[in-house]
């Protein structure tokens, strides 16, 4: 190991424990703070453009720094920024409300830690809103990890508002039928039978003795369905197989890497609503009065992206002046 | 013996379950207690016009009711309706079914084909408390019946499907036989693949190597089919050039074929000798673990000349700055929607998704990717007619986009 | 906060900062973390795999005294048990067969799913209406359908792009990279928004410093 | 035997699964089902032939000696730690009145899930963001119309999708903002161009999957 690389680590550690031991906390900036930390950074920017424009690109772990600060410091800032909602999320939410209390709600968590950020944000209000309103859940997953997001869900509704660990029920309001493989092929099976997928819930409770589903038989009998996806299993199948084939009713919460090849299910009515991203979680928590992780998180991405934008604009213009030099 | 011994722990694994204890089911669930305090003018009016009808292309399991809410839905006092089935208009009834106030319809999904029933529906109005239901009327609608479940040997809702993709099969099928009988079909230039030569002559003239990257999937992925054929072509022409060209893959399996395919390339230009095994070689199965890898490897070889094509997943992009910094001529194609932004931006040349299967088909002249492109063109001719017709029929107010949808 | 709860906020903190440290160079530290994590996602897939799957949906499934059609779970737990022979150089062609089961199923039902929903139902989404609505309709629908309709010319590949095909194609082009624009624009919200979520624990859950 | 019998599988079982989307009846609609059912217990059979042979791998390369010992040694130790629990927390489970799963809140399982697996795999996915930044620093060029366009698009939905854009462009009134611009981009222009690429993925597909139905296509069936 290089003696830099030591020095770097060792200075790491220290300012983590440091970090740990005396600063305060929770850790907040004044507004005059903050602001001053937006100056810096927009002067650093500068530095950097003039140090590219004349020929010297900073170094990737420069560019990491840049990022990492960009992100990590708003968490401390205070800024509230207006949210637009777009109409995507705000169809989605419409379905929601439209549904009278008592409904049954299918929501298939089909994604895994690494997307959680985008999507547990979308998850926990959803469970929320549904809790608050009466509407029966019926949780299942196409992805092994699904069901255990699904417990963070429950579990962060009944930490906000402790009354409801009594009031809602599980197997009355609200069920985990847990996982099952075979992707597609499980949603296949189930516009035939839930129970040939499931033949118990999570708990091994036989899938007839669970109250809520005594008269549920496959998605004919369930009023809409709501589904986290990160990928393959998730919206797209959800859309091909048991909204084309079995007419489900349903909305998609997806990570923004997946939104953007779902539009056009929902302008051609596949899709009752879209949720894409951090932004769409953070308009539905905005929508569902439920101010959670995407609502503080939204202002650390508007700086990343604008870091990424800047990043772009600085890049392109050296590679202008280096084509116009070249062409001289 | 270690098979002997996989196999042993395996059975094992197998039998775990056997040990395992039946659970009772969790009867306990619910407790429903009826309270009788009903307030005044609670109990909502029957349902209407109740209607049954055989669900239509079904598999002979399904009987749909339909009805009209209660006069007293939208004021609020229906909880819900109970669908009731009985196998006598007499009963005895019993609930099969249940759907939330506003609705109008419900599917019995438990029917049994060819036997007569009889359905009613009672609108429902209680109150619950911590989910108790402590007071609860109702009112029954008359009784509809006999209806029967039946099966329909064909869903006349997707006819229209059904013709459709047999229309396109049998036209892939077709353009395969023809091509295989000779006929040639002209395919257009694609942009990328004209410039593998010039790309590969700027190696050679550079002195330095080519770095062809065939993906991070295995070979049961069409796209890393599509990009070994490439390869093929790319590895012929470099050996005719007598560049150098190296192959860091991260499945055995593609690298077995990769090699096969690299081999050949420089037997068919007559330099067997120049070709070396260690040009193809297996780096890791880990995708971080081979991005960094490649990343080592552009950055000390420095190539001339870089070919991403093949799935990719997130590492995409390192790739492509590394080779983007070093300053080589990049040449990328995948199918992978998430990426092909990444490589448009980064790289010279990019093959978009279909185009590079088509480049396969270009470059390999086989008759069954000749043929399967040809087919898809006519199906692709057959939607752009269909678009055009239809946005001009259906702006006079003519309703032709139905045609395409299953019921 | 009992001592398991610390202790795993603890480790997961040093894990998350050794895959971090690979930003700098590839070291020790990360090479470890990512072994952990190569036997622990093996091990936590194989884990699920076996009880929702093998015990709950398999061995309850024919072991259920009541249950019709017991026997036919079972072929398909022969044709899994085939699936391992891969792992035996001498049988391992009869992994085939499985593979043969799971590539047939797959083709058959993507050959429909993907003609019906993304090829007739999105057609049929394209034929819309231009004579009629606001303005804004009128260009949204246009594009809409007009866009669709050059990407496909773009895509087609046994004519040359000359004259108004070639026009049209070049216009397909267009919307494509305004498409990809879209997607590489999302794509980035994605990336920083895990990273958010690791910052969140690192400050949040571990020092505390984020309320 | 070695190629006949995988090909009339797939045939079969391909062709059953397009006859059962026009056939809702039996036997069709039986098979279907059946099918199904096996595929989910194949794909757990496929999940656990992935463990073992990692496992085989690793301990080869233990016996072997080569340079990584140190890992494999790390990959087998891991793998068995988080099986064995899972399996004792399974067991356990099922055997307790009232039953608990293995991934409950609590379980020894879920502690790894939470501890080790969570951190793990996020931070690996989680470091995209660096990468992303820097590729846009030193190689997301507009070298010609269309990545102009690309980069156009991108700037657009980049910044109109956080609250940021409508700060910059908010002495315009609400319709003009840039938030709507985004809403547009994504609702009209990349619908379009997503489905042209979605038309012509699924043609590809069909003809794929007629090809290995008909057993033109077996790369998969590897050699000899």
């Amino acid at each position: 190991m290089k003696r830099t690389e030591l020095i770097v680590y060792f200075l790491i550690v220290a300012f983590l424990l440091a970090a740990y031991f005396f600063f305060p906390k929770p850790l907040n900036f004044s507004a005059a703070v903050s602001i001053i930390i937006v100056i810096i950074m927009a002067l650093a920017f500068i530095l950097v453009f003039v140090r590219t424009i004349q020929g010297h690109f900073i170094g990737r772990r420069m560019v990491f720094v840049f990022v990492g600060v960009a992100l990590l410091l708003p968490f401390f800032m205070q800024f509230k920024l207006p949210l637009q909602i777009s109409p995507e999320v705000r169809s989605a939410y419409d379905a929601l409300v439209n549904l009278p209390p008592g409904s049954r709600v299918l929501a298939s968590y089909d994604y895994d830690p690494p997307s959680a950020p985008e999507l547990q944000p979308m998850a926990d209000a959803f469970i929320k809103y549904c809790f608050d309103h009466d509407l029966k859940v019926i949780i299942m997953g196409l992805w092994p990890q699904g069901p255990q997001q699904a417990n963070l869900s429950i579990e962060a509704a009944f930490r906000e508002n402790p009354p409801l660990r009594n009031n809602i029920k599980y197997g009355v309001d609200y069920v985990n039928l847990g996982f099952q493989s075979g992707n597609e092929f499980v949603i296949l099976r189930m516009g035939e039978s839930f129970k040939a997928m499931f033949p118990t819930d999570l708990y091994n409770t036989p899938y007839d003795s669970i109250p809520l589903l005594k008269n549920i038989r496959n998605y004919s009998n369930v009023d809409m369905s709501f589904n986290f996806s990160a990928g393959r299993p998730g919206a797209v199948e959800w859309v091909q197989v048991a909204v084309d084939r079995y007419g489900l009713r349903i909305a998609s919460c997806n990570t923004a890497v997946q939104a953007p090849q779902v539009y056009p299910y929902l302008e051609s009515g596949q899709l009752l609503g879209l949720l894409g991203g951090m932004s769409g979680a953070a308009e539905f928590e905005d929508l569902t009065g439920k101010a959670g992780k995407a609502s503080t998180y939204i202002l650390s991405q508007s700086f990343a992206h604008v870091v990424v934008i800047l990043f772009i604009i600085i890049g392109n213009v050296a590679f202008f002046r280096e084509k116009r030099t070249k062409v001289d | 013996m270690k098979g002997f011994t996989t196999i042993i722990s395996l059975v094992f694994l197998m039998a775990l379950p056997l040990f395992a204890q039946e659970t009772p089911p969790d009867s306990a669930l619910v407790g429903a207690a009826v309270d009788t305090l009903v307030p005044a003018e609670s109990r909502p009016a029957p349902v209407g016009q109740l209607s049954a009808e055989d669900t239509p292309n079904d598999d002979g399991e399904s009987i749909t009711i339909n009805w009209m809410v209660s006069p007293d839905d939208a004021a609020g006092k229906v909880a819900e309706y109970k669908v009731m089935r009985a196998l006598a208009p007499e009963g005895p009834f019993e609930e099969v079914g249940d759907a939330g106030s506003g609705q109008t319809s419900y599917s019995d999904n438990r029917a049994e084909r060819g036997v007569p029933y009889y359905y009613k529906i009672a609108a429902l109005n209680y109150k619950k408390v911590d989910n108790q239901i402590t007071w609860q009327v109702s009112s029954e609608s008359a009784v509809i019946g006999p209806i029967m479940a039946t099966a329909q040997w064909i869903n006349m809702g997707r006819l229209n499907i059904l013709i459709a993709i047999l229309i396109l099969n049998g036209s892939i099928i077709y353009f395969i036989w023809a091509a295989k009988g000779g006929r040639q079909f002209y395919i257009r230039k694609i942009a990328g693949i004209e410039e593998v030569e010039n790309a590969v002559g700027r190696a050679t003239e550079m002195g330095r190597s080519i770095y062809y990257v065939p993906g991070i999937n295995d070979m049961d992925d069409v796209q890393t089919l599509a990009s070994i054929t490439i390869l093929g072509k790319v590895a012929a022409i470099a050996a005719e050039n007598d560049t150098r060209i190296d192959v860091p893959v991260s499945r055995s399996m593609v690298m077995v074929t990769a090699r096969e395919v690299v081999k050949e390339a420089y037997s068919k230009v007559g330099r067997p000798d120049s070709f070396q095994e260690d040009q193809v070689r297996y780096l890791t199965d880990d995708q971080f673990g081979y991005a960094a890898a490649i990343d080592g490897l552009f950055l000390r070889e420095r190539p001339a000349t870089i070919f991403l094509i093949g799935s990719f997943y997130a590492e995409s992009l390192i790739m492509a700055e590394t080779g983007n910094s070093i300053g080589s001529i990049q040449i990328a194609g995948t199918a992978q929607p998430a990426q092909l932004p990444f490589f448009v931006a980064a790289c010279d040349y990019t093959l978009i998704g279909e185009e590079m299967f088509a480049a396969s088909a270009y470059l390999s002249r086989e008759p069954k990717l000749l043929g399967s492109l040809k087919g898809q063109d006519l199906a692709k001719a057959v939607f752009l007619i269909a678009i055009f017709v239809g946005v001009i029929l259906e702006s006079f107010g003519i309703d032709v986009s139905n045609l395409f949808t299953a019921e | 906060m009992g001592f398991w709860e610390i202790f795993g906020v603890w480790l997961a903190a040093l894990l998350t900062l050794g895959i971090i440290s690979f930003l700098y160079r590839d070291n020790a530290f990360y090479k470890a973390c990512e072994a952990i994590f190569v036997g622990i996602s093996a091990g936590y897939w194989a884990i699920t795999y076996f009880w929702d799957n093998l015990y709950r949906k398999f061995y309850l499934q024919v072991s259920d005294p009541a249950g019709t059609e017991k026997y036919v779970p079972w072929i398909g737990f022969v044709l899994g048990i085939l699936m391992l022979t891969r792992l035996f150089k001498k049988i391992g062609w009869l992994s085939r067969w499985p593979l043969a089961f799971i590539i047939g199923a797959t083709a058959g039902l993507y050959m429909m799913t993907y003609f019906v929903s993304n090829a007739m139902v999105q057609i049929s989404a394209s034929i819309l209406p231009v004579f009629e609505g606001s303005f804004g309709d009128i260009i949204t629908n246009l594009l809409v359908s007009g866009g669709t309709f050059c990407g496909l010319v773009y895509f087609f590949f046994s004519k040359e792009h000359k004259g108004v095909f070639g026009g049209a194609a070049r216009v397909g082009i267009w919307v494509l990279m305004l498409t990809f624009g879209a997607s590489f624009g999302y794509t980035v919200m994605s990336r920083m928004s895990l990273m958010l979520g690791r910052l969140d624990f690192l400050f949040g859950d571990w020092l505390k410093l984020i309320k | 035997m070695r190629r006949e019998i995988p090909l009339a599988i797939t045939f079969i079982v391909g062709v059953s699964y397009i006859i059962a989307y026009f056939i809702p009846r039996e036997p069709f609609s039986n098979f279907e089902n059946w099918f199904n059912d096996w595929y989910a217990i194949v794909a757990s059979f496929a999940i656990w032939l992935g463990a073992l042979n990692l496992m085989k791998m690793s301990s080869l390369k233990i016996i072997r000696g080569k340079a990584d010992v140190f890992h494999s040694v790390l990959i087998i130790i891991s793998f068995l730690l988080i099986l064995g629990i899972g399996f004792y927390e399974g067991f356990r489970g099922i055997n307790a009145t009232p039953s608990f799963s293995f991934r409950d809140p609590g379980t020894g399982f879920d502690w790894l899930y939470v501890n080790i697996y969570t951190p793990l795999s996020a931070t690996m996915f989680a470091l995209l963001a660096f990468f992303v930044a820097s590729a846009s620093y030193r190689a997301f060029r507009a070298r010609n119309f269309e990545a102009t366009l690309l980069l156009l698009a991108g700037f657009f939905v980049m910044l109109g999708r956080v609250p940021v854009g409508d700060l910059v462009t908010g002495w315009l009134p609400p319709e003009y903002q840039l938030s709507q611009w985004a809403n547009w981009i994504m609702n009209v222009l990349n619908t379009a161009g997503q489905r042209a690429i979605m038309i012509g993925i699924a043609l590809g597909l069909v003809s794929t999957s007629l090809r290995i139905i008909l057993g033109l296509e077996r790369a998969y069936l590897g050699g000899d």
